[in-house]
């Protein structure tokens, strides 16, 4: 009992950086009906960004104000500048290709990915770099199950992120631009609303999103790498579509499935058959509910 | 004689919602009948259901005798039931003659393997193919266009490629749905010339879906109206043209307080 | 302008037998003087391969004679014969175009291989790198028919290829290797050579059996959810893989024996070349097009679209399997890392950037983007900027690709070109 | 003239489906545009809203300043120039009031904003009974309401309507007529594209006749209706 806790503890945690991810990626494939496949690098990116900016903010404030206020200190900048990067890739890298084939627009994500990865080796070098710890952990043990405040932390906050965002898309009209573009983006100017500020506003969010992961990550691994995204991107790209286009409790629920699954197999059969188990789970699922969970129905054609 | 297309008690339902109620519909060898109605009649629907798009909810159809209701709609359309679309079906990165050569398909023998490695009997059977495209591009007057992407032809070409695709089936039967929506008058007048002929050379049925009454009364023996859903007349065309159910249907109400 | 006009002008009389003679006297050159005599009077190290781009931009300074050596062993050579046998070769292409097509093209392959084995012979490296390419244009041409002929978005390539390496690969060592893993050979090793077209075959077989998990679900989801079911099934093969202990797990499988020669390979891309021709130029295999542009016209036209969507994936596969084998054989070392999301990245990048829906398109897009590979290596990491950046170009102003829906037109290729009422090629 | 309209082409790929047209509408009046399915009507609607774009050498002129030169978003919040599309497009996945919030997307004054949406929910009781629900979930005309309001929320100096009675029961259909009547009472110009020829003749006070992409009759809507050809090309009397 004790030992599903335990794992249960890990799944939560490990689910909560695919959810949040994912969401990411949903948002970008909800609204525009793109394959972002640069979200796993952008997501690398954004790790690095607060990798960046802990460093000078631990630097800069260690003494003086308590952990936590520099983590959300940390956690807003880095938001706020990973956001540009997102920005970046709508205006320079889609943008062009508005009009074209959804395959060539995938094709393009690929090669910003790529340009991301070099890029950054390129710029730091092969040099591997450590997150520092934001917080100091602790340990805790409740009734033979243990867990740490870093833990916790990062399920709490993905938690609240979530919660923020759902608002934000629920609540406010630029929410409400959003939803209404991924059922109809053509119908969407003739309310007034310009589609290129919701599709920067898209990507801005998603690589918000994508970066506090990234930094939550870090403090769970903190082992930094240039090439980090690339899996967790395919990965967040099945999750966003398993949950369903245009939903976002979708890609988040697939998110925890994933972490669930991953977690879970891993505790019963040996931890090589991760990817061959989950991934068998995806292929039934979606053989037998080709929409995914909370699909619309909606056609998903890949035009050429 | 038994009819070619026998329709009877066709209903269905989209999710709760009934679109079409209680189609009946008889169509005898040789026969040019049309469907009338305003728009969001459900008479596209009634296509769809007959072609096999769509699995009727209740009632029976068949086709010469044979029963179709249910059957894949590519199977459909090999046992001789050709159709044209209201917004052009097109293939769009595909030349003329290959659009005609493509509704061949289940007329071809020689198999994956043959296709593969270009066996005689492919050879033989494609050049055959080919001879009979050209031959019905040259008689819906597009041969001109036959190698040219089907995009760069003006509307009124297309919707006789269209056609000509159609007729590369070899349907006893043939749908058409709106074929002139869109035409310029020459288009028009020719349109009607081009139905004719073939309704006479190739000696098929013909079920048309159609809004220019002029064209209908033209070519039309029988017509029926349909109005959400359900057969509201039907009757030769001067009958129809005069039915005040009919001129209500299309016209509105006369009077608007 | 006008000069590049003239220029065109003057040479759109070679047909391609006089383009072959050329670089065939380009080759000769190179075989005989390239090492001895011009390299060392341009102090190159040694024949520069790659036409030099290695040698260049690792020693700027040796860009002139680079250039220099370029220019003397194949551009001018090139030109000049090609030019001034013109009349001859036409003669000869005359002459060929009363054969019956399949002998003209056969003789003409058998020409270009023997320029390319001569070109290739030069050094190790040459060969190793032709092999690759050749490879990759199956792998290219056969994802093309499902992402292109058939508009599928599938990223399970990579999978039917470690299918087809593994299978050809155990066979192989099973049958005429003394191998630790799989014991002694069952069949005298020389009968190797000779039965390795059946494994390559029985390989593409495993794939196309493998590729039916995707397929069956293609019945009734398209695009996006497809895109998925084809990554995961990418996912499930290399991982079961890495967990199969009888193939080596993650350490793979190693020692094939040397099946996959310069000819061999050769052979095989043209064979894939040929029955992908044949299938997409017939309406069985145009039927993919109909399906991929209107699925619902295509039905109303009796095109039998479940059928057609199994073929697609099902030939596809058996192509991709053919590759892996082949790949496994000239490596000579296959592990289940080689299957992954970075060579799914690269065979996309081939299709894509060559244009879809075309064979002539995948086989630019397979060269060109193996031999910038090969060529940019010296740049390092900055290679791997360059190329996405040419990619993201070529997105952008060409969507569909560099040359993208265009047949081959082979007795085209072959005919000669110094009649009045054809002008050189369009 | 509040809108003005003069040489207006329009072309798909490369067949030209609109060949220059020109027409204008006055301030608070009601205009109709009839023609056969497929004669360009809904192209010249989508060409104002620059839903599509208009060949070189068009002009669209909306009190004196260039349309041509916006995208749709501006030409909706800058010219309150509103569309009710064919098809109504309205967005199933959000719910009536979000569709009406989302239609003042640009409009800084939230008082008005909301008198708008109230007078909306005043002329269409039924949608007031269902602000909660998604509009997914409505029926054919309560759709139609819902576009038309959206459109009067969005900003409606000029309402343009593509086939407002299209798959409407003869009953909704009066009734809309009627709301948008009350719409222009409320000084709101309309420009109304139908198929039903003798139902929008009848409600508009004047008219144009299009056919295979040009415009070949205008006049005050009475006499378009005793028109011989008029009745003809719609019954083929």
């Amino acid at each position: 009992m004790e030992y599903f806790l335990q794992n249960l503890i890990n799944a939560l945690q490990w689910g909560s950086f695919y959810a949040v991810i994912s969401i990411g990626y949903s948002m970008v494939y909800g609204v525009l009906m793109l394959f972002n496949f640069a979200h796993g690098d952008i997501f690398m990116v954004g790790t690095y960004i607060g990798f960046g900016i802990a460093t000078l903010f631990l630097a800069l404030f260690m003494p003086i104000l308590p952990g936590w206020v520099i983590f959300i200190m940390v956690i807003i900048v880095t938001m706020f500048l990973a956001s540009f990067v997102g920005v970046m890739v709508e205006v320079i890298g889609y943008r062009p290709l508005r009009g074209a084939p959804r395959a060539s627009a995938a094709i393009t994500g690929l090669m910003i990915g790529i340009i991301f990865e070099t890029g950054n080796l390129i710029l730091l070098g092969a040099q591997r770099f450590s997150f520092p710890a934001l917080i100091e952990s602790v340990s805790y043990n409740v009734g033979g199950v243990y867990f740490t405040n870093v833990k916790v932390l990062i399920i709490v906050v993905s938690l609240v992120l979530m919660a923020a965002l759902h608002t934000f898309i629920q609540k406010t009209k630029w929410g409400m631009a959003m939803r209404a573009m991924s059922y109809d983006f053509k119908a969407v100017p003739l309310m007034g609303v310009s589609i290129n500020i919701i599709a920067p506003l898209t990507f801005a969010i998603g690589a918000g999103l994508a970066s506090v992961a990234g930094i939550l990550y870090g403090q769970a691994y903190p082992v930094l790498d240039p090439y980090m995204g690339i899996l967790v991107g395919w990965k967040a790209f099945v999750a966003a579509i398993l949950g369903g286009r245009g939903s976002i409790m979708g890609a988040a629920l697939a998110g925890y499935l994933l972490g669930f699954i991953e977690i879970f197999v891993a505790m019963v059969f040996p931890s090589t058959f991760r990817d061959l188990i989950a991934y068998s789970i995806i292929l039934i699922i979606l053989t037998f509910r080709p929409r995914g969970f909370f699909g619309m129905a909606h056609s998903t054609q890949l035009r050429l | 004689m038994t009819a070619l297309l026998e329709v009877k008690n066709m209903t269905h339902y989209f999710g709760g919602l009934r679109a079409v109620n209680d189609f009946n519909l008889a169509i005898n060898p040789g026969q040019i009948y049309g469907l009338i109605g305003p728009n969001g009649a459900g008479k596209t629907t009634v296509f769809n259901l007959i072609t096999g798009v769509y699995t009727p909810t209740e009632g029976s159809v068949t086709l010469e005798g044979n029963n179709i209701k249910g059957v894949e709609t590519h199977r459909i359309a090999s046992m001789g039931l050709g159709r044209t679309f209201q917004n052009l079906a097109l293939w769009r990165h595909m030349n003329v003659i290959d659009h005609i050569r493509m509704a061949h398909y289940s007329q071809l023998s020689y198999g994956l393997l043959g296709a593969f490695f270009g066996t005689p009997t492919m050879r033989k059977q494609e050049k055959e193919v080919y001879d009979n495209s050209y031959r019905l591009l040259e008689i819906f007057d597009v041969n001109q266009f036959a190698t040219q992407n089907i995009g760069n032809l003006p509307y009124g070409a297309q919707r006789r490629v269209e056609m000509a695709r159609a007729m590369a089936t070899k349907p006893k039967i043939l749908f058409l749905d709106e074929p002139t929506a869109g035409m310029t008058p020459d288009e028009l007048v020719r349109m009607i010339e081009i139905i004719k002929q073939v309704h006479r050379d190739f000696g098929v049925a013909i079920f048309m879906i159609e809004h220019r009454m002029k064209f209908v009364m033209e070519l039309c023996e029988s017509i029926q109206t349909l109005v959400f859903g359900e057969v509201i007349a039907e009757g030769p065309p001067e009958e129809i043209q005069n039915n005040p159910e009919v001129i209500e249907a299309y016209l509105g109400k006369e009077d608007l307080h | 302008m006008n000069f590049i006009k003239n220029f065109f002008r003057k040479f759109s009389v070679v047909p391609l037998a006089g383009w072959l003679l050329g670089v065939f006297a380009a080759v000769l050159i190179e075989f005989y003087l390239g090492e001895d005599v011009i390299s060392y009077y341009l102090y190159l190290p040694k024949v520069p391969v790659l036409f030099g781009a290695l040698v260049m931009l690792k020693e700027p300074i040796l860009i002139p004679s680079v250039l220099a050596y370029d220019l003397l062993v194949y551009v001018i050579p090139i030109l000049l014969v090609a030019r001034l046998t013109a009349p001859l070769t036409n003669g000869l292409a005359a002459f060929l175009e009363n054969m019956p097509l399949w002998l003209a093209t056969l003789l003409h392959l058998i020409a270009f291989y023997g320029v390319l084995h001569l070109w290739a012979g030069i050094n190790d490296y040459r060969v190793l790198v032709v092999k690759l390419t050749m490879i990759a244009v199956i792998l290219t041409v056969s994802l093309n028919i499902i992402n292109g002929y058939q508009g599928e978005f599938s990223c399970s390539h990579p999978g039917f290829m470690a299918l087809g390496a593994y299978a050809s690969s155990v066979l192989t060592l099973k049958l005429f290797a003394n191998d630790k893993v799989f014991g002694a050979a069952l069949l005298p090793p020389e009968y190797g050579p000779y039965l390795f077209p059946l494994i390559l075959i029985a390989g593409g077989l495993v794939a196309a059996l493998g590729s039916l998990v995707v397929a069956i679900p293609s019945f009734r989801t398209r695009g996006d959810y497809l895109a998925i079911i084809s990554l995961a099934f990418l996912f499930i093969v290399k991982s079961a893989i890495e967990n199969m202990e009888l193939v080596g797990g993650p350490r793979g499988l190693s020692s094939q024996p040397n099946f996959a020669s310069m000819p061999v390979v050769f052979i095989w891309m043209s064979l894939c070349i040929w029955v992908i021709h044949n299938f997409t130029t017939s309406v069985m295999g145009k039927a993919l097009n109909t399906v991929r542009d209107n699925e619902g016209a295509a039905s109303s036209m009796t095109v039998n679209t479940r059928k057609t969507k199994m073929t697609a994936f099902m030939f596809g596969a058996f192509w991709a399997g053919v590759a892996g084998g082949l790949f496994a054989h000239v490596l000579r070392y296959v592990n289940p890392s080689t299957f992954g999301i970075q060579k799914l990245a690269e065979i996309l990048a081939m299709v894509y950037f060559g244009g879809l829906n075309s064979i002539y398109g995948s086989i630019v897009g397979a060269v060109s983007i193996n031999v910038l590979g090969e060529a940019l290596r010296p740049l390092e990491l900055w290679k791997w900027i360059i190329i996405p950046l040419i990619l993201i170009l070529v997105m952008i102003y060409r969507p569909h690709g560099l040359i993208s829906f265009t047949e081959i037109n082979v007795e085209k290729l072959l005919r000669a070109r110094n009649r009045d009422n054809d002008t050189g090629g369009e | 003239m509040q809108l003005v309209v003069e040489n207006l082409s329009v072309s798909y790929d490369k067949i030209r489906a609109l060949h220059g047209i020109s027409f204008s509408v006055e301030e608070g009046e009601i205009v109709t545009i009839i023609g056969a399915n497929g004669a360009g009507k809904s192209t010249t609607l989508r060409a104002i809203s620059r839903m599509v774009p208009a060949d070189p050498g068009s002009k669209i002129e909306f009190m004196g300043q260039n349309v041509l030169k916006y995208n749709t978003d501006r030409v909706v919040s800058k010219f309150g120039i509103s569309h009710v599309p064919e098809g109504r497009m309205i967005f199933g996945n959000l719910t009536v009031t979000e569709n009406l919030t989302l239609a003042a997307f640009a409009r800084k004054d939230s008082a008005a904003v909301a008198a708008d949406m109230k007078w909306v929910f005043d002329l269409f009781t039924r949608l007031e009974e269902r602000k909660n629900q998604l509009a997914g979930t409505l029926s054919g005309g309560e759709q139609q309401m819902l576009a038309v309001g959206r459109a009067y929320v969005s900003g409606r100096k000029i309402m343009i309507l593509d086939e407002p009675s299209m798959g409407l029961a003869p009953l909704l259909m009066l009734d809309m007529f009627d709301a948008l009547k009350e719409i222009n009472r409320q000084g709101t110009t309309i420009l109304l594209v139908e198929q039903n020829a003798r139902l929008a003749l009848k409600f508009a006070q004047r008219g144009y006749v299009l056919e295979h992409g040009k415009l070949i009759l205008e006049g005050e809507a009475d006499s378009l209706l005793d028109n011989p050809e008029v009745k003809k090309a719609y019954l083929g009397a």
